[in-house]
């Protein structure tokens, strides 16, 4: 039987089950830091990680990271650099999947993490993108991770910072201009929702261990389209555990 | 110099300032401290991500424009003093001119090659091109308007008394902020002689001649990491985060830290330095720069 | 890889191909003379100023467009190979692009950062506006449309075997060359341990995912220089103006050091190395990047 | 009495009295870098230069150079850094001289080093640019040094690379949007020819010890002005000879 675990850490396990082997992965903070870790510890052996403030790397930093400019993510990189030449490899499509957090997401994927309400007068005002619309853009594929809650999961965001596929129409990113695919999966604290091929709005997939689909419908903020082969997400393994632990000793971005 | 004189001289309210260009490491937070200090005003500030100095910078009523991608506190979230500001417009209300992370490059790309915008493939479909007058979609691009600081402040490993900067580890968007400002402060952990930035004029940051002001402010980057020298202090981080949800308890950190403390000597002496010093040595690999 | 394998892999004819980005040093003379001796065809040959290389590949019939700034003999002057082939269209008719020095820059930037063109004030008023199909003036401005290279060779000072390749000195175009670049072949004095490359992540130059090939090639830059290995051969550069003023003196010339060379440790024999070998040593200060 | 000298010591000695102190100087190859070696020993110790090939300096290299890449230019130098880089300062107005070598001149300053004859079937192909057009239109004020001969000193050259005065009209610069305001001399191995505030047409402002004010115009392409106070170059001192023969001392550049 496996261990007990953490909403967070079963995100983590899922994401890091998006990293292909030999992916370039644009490496957002937090929660990816930790799959990507997991990720080249397992399947993804020959993966290799790009992260926005100048760094490319193979092997995960060995120590904890606050950031992704702490001074262990430099030790062991193979390129330290400028933002704007990993922003370059990003633009010619060389990136083959992305992380973005997100505050609030809509059904056709679209992130929201600049205002909440009227721009000019915003109820709440978010940090902004960082290079999350670029990595929405530009990037080959992106998955973005979110607290599974009715505020967060919204049927259309107010505010599109970092879009997904915009109205749902058929072909909008390629009509808009963007490069890359857009987002493949949402991983929150309760589920998976993905998308179908070619884009378009985002169904349930797979419900976590200890959840119902009725939770997660109760707990998104549009009808969810449900897909008819829901199963239930694999647990994180003793080794994903493990991996994650090691990666995040004191449960600072996994802990309860 | 001392950063007292650094920011009279050349951050005259205002101005529009480059700080934390080189995103989460290296941030000059002596040289926003001392900018709270001189009650500067009406700053704009230009950064990519924020950690935190923009977020104080704004609580403390210095700001009246940020030209920035993201700002908050890196690992604890939301800034609530930029919060404060847009949603309820205090101590002030704020004009943001919002980018994403490749869109503030390319600003400053366009201010450092003199030409009036650059084009890109970045924020279509983003609603961050209805808010920012200075992004306008043509056809299939985005033309990102020069964004040209008065001063880029960066702090860095070492640096000589003329100017010449070192600095090692990831470097954001630091080496276009300079190149397009019209000046640069740089601080520094050590500063070294000549011999020792000449010995790797490839490492130099900066061209001599846009520098203005070389301070040797050792811990001027705390709580931000200094490869080399110092590690992050994320419980500094946290604890700003967590006084700085109320403007009363923004209001004492301020006092505490930065309005009631002279110098950064002095901050210095308040904080576990020992702990936060990097004690394992990397050296780099020496390029034989032989000539004869 | 040996430079014949590389050359073979990734240089077919037609290829559109970056050298001597690094402008007079750091040439890959070796990874020329290896083109030449597998007789390419119809390449596209991009750089800023070709010290003598443009010139020989061209002399040997390799090349069916020049992308450049300039092509001649720094030293010496004109390049009487280019002047044969667009005078005389001897071996053959050559299509030339002309640019200038930063407008060749700009069109690797666009290339890098996958926009059509970027802007830029240079080349208003000059002639080359309306020879260049890729440069168009738009009111103020000039758009220099992007120049995508299939392969970019560059020649530095230690690479290991990964493709993390370590120059210093000036660095010219060579960053946004391999940048654009769908590939880059590395030639190197050094093939190191990665331990050495990894000590400095910061003059790592590509990121490896763009290295296609690392080819261990000492002397593979002669007769340009290569700092804290070799001078420039200026004696080398006159012989060469010298012989190639005609057609069968360049004839001559090319069988002698390419065509009945096989590779370039051969070739190092005809040539008194040690006169040319730098033997003083300037190590530069160490970085250091240690992070606990 | 002043030792005797090379016409191409002369248009050094020329050349570097262009230069003044704290100037940031866009040095071009061969006879400027020896230029800028005899100011920065001389009148301009605060001077900087700056090299296309990526380098600024402040001391002249110490050394030989068959080109600026040399080694010897690399030691001691302030920046090793991109072309792009150094463009950039140009780009903003930071330099405050070039020096561009050239083929042909005009009567306005255009210079030509890309064809002769039609540039679809040259007579003769030049090498080109380089950087050379750049510094016409990009460098605050410029000059160009030039063999004196009739086929070089030219009416109107045939192909303009780097902009002088174009055709010749009051603010043709400005109207063409060049940033720079123009050529200030044209250093010949006779003479000086300099040109009128706000630019124009070359006039004769000085001839060379041993050269009379008939000998450049017979050797000139177009009815050349003479100013009413053309007066003689002053010949080179012994210590801008002793400066040049220090830095060029097998006479690669400067020997008859």
């Amino acid at each position: 039987m496996t261990e007990r675990y953490s909403p967070q850490e079963m995100m983590v396990a899922v994401a890091s089950r998006e990293i292909r082997d030999a992916d370039l992965v644009f490496v957002g903070m937090r929660l990816p830091v930790l799959a990507y870790a997991v990720a080249r510890n397992s399947h993804a052996q020959s993966a290799r990680g790009l992260f926005e403030v100048g760094l490319m790397r193979d092997q995960p930093a060995d120590g904890f990271l606050g950031t992704m400019g702490d001074p262990p993510n430099v030790v062991g990189a193979l390129w330290a650099t400028r933002m704007s030449n990993a922003m370059a490899l990003m633009a010619q499509g060389n990136v083959d999947l992305g992380f973005i957090g997100g505050a609030e997401v809509d059904r056709y994927g679209n992130l929201n993490t600049s205002y909440v309400g009227d721009p000019t007068r915003p109820t709440v005002k978010l940090p902004g993108s960082g290079g999350g619309a670029d990595i929405a853009i530009l990037s080959r594929r992106w998955v973005t991770l979110m607290s599974h809650e009715k505020r967060r999961l919204v049927d259309r965001v107010s505010f599109i910072t970092s879009p997904g596929y915009g109205d749902g129409t058929a072909g909008w990113r390629k009509r808009n201009g963007l490069l890359g695919a857009g987002p493949v999966a949402i991983i929150t604290t309760l589920a998976v929702l993905r998308f179908p091929e070619g884009g378009g709005e985002a169904y349930l997939d797979t419900v976590h261990p200890g959840h119902s689909v009725d939770e997660v419908v109760a707990n998104t903020g549009w009808p969810l389209h449900i897909s008819d082969r829901v199963t239930e997400t694999s647990a994180p393994t003793d080794a994903e555990l493990q991996a994650i632990r090691h990666f995040d000793p004191d449960g600072f971005w996994t802990g309860v | 110099m001392s950063m007292a004189q650094a920011i009279e001289r050349f951050v005259p309210d205002g101005a529009t300032v480059a700080l934390g260009v080189a995103l989460e490491p290296l941030i000059p937070f002596a040289a926003g401290h001392e900018i709270i200090r001189q009650r500067r005003r009406e700053l704009n500030l230009v950064g990519p991500i924020s950690d935190s100095l923009f977020d104080q910078l704004i609580g403390a009523g210095c700001v009246g424009r940020v030209t920035a991608a993201w700002i908050g506190n890196v690992s604890e979230g939301l800034g609530h003093c930029y919060r404060r500001a847009c949603e309820q417009q205090v101590p002030r209300a704020l004009e943001v001119r919002d980018h994403s992370n490749f869109s503030i490059s390319l600003a400053l790309w366009a201010a450092a090659w003199n030409v009036p915008s650059l084009p890109t493939r970045t924020l279509l479909g983003s609603d961050i091109l209805r808010t920012n007058p200075d992004l306008s979609p043509v056809d299939d691009l985005v033309h990102v308007s020069a964004v040209r600081p008065d001063i880029a402040i960066v702090h860095v490993q070492r640096a000589d008394e003329f100017g010449r900067a070192h600095a090692w580890g990831p470097l954001g968007i630091a080496e276009e902020a300079g190149l397009a400002a019209a000046g640069v402060i740089v601080s520094c952990e050590e500063l070294v002689e000549a011999d020792v930035t000449l010995s790797d004029p490839n490492r130099i940051l900066y061209a001599e001649t846009k520098v203005v002001a070389v301070v040797h402010e050792p811990g001027g980057a705390h709580p931000s990491p200094v490869q080399g020298f110092l590690k992050r202090d994320h419980a500094f981080y946290r604890d700003y985060a967590e006084r700085s949800r109320s403007a009363d308890g923004f209001a004492e950190w301020l006092r505490e830290w930065v309005l009631d403390v002279p110098d950064r000597a002095t901050y210095l002496k308040r904080i576990d330095v020992e702990a936060l010093r990097i004690k394992n040595h990397r050296p780099s690999a020496p390029a034989d720069y032989g000539d004869d």
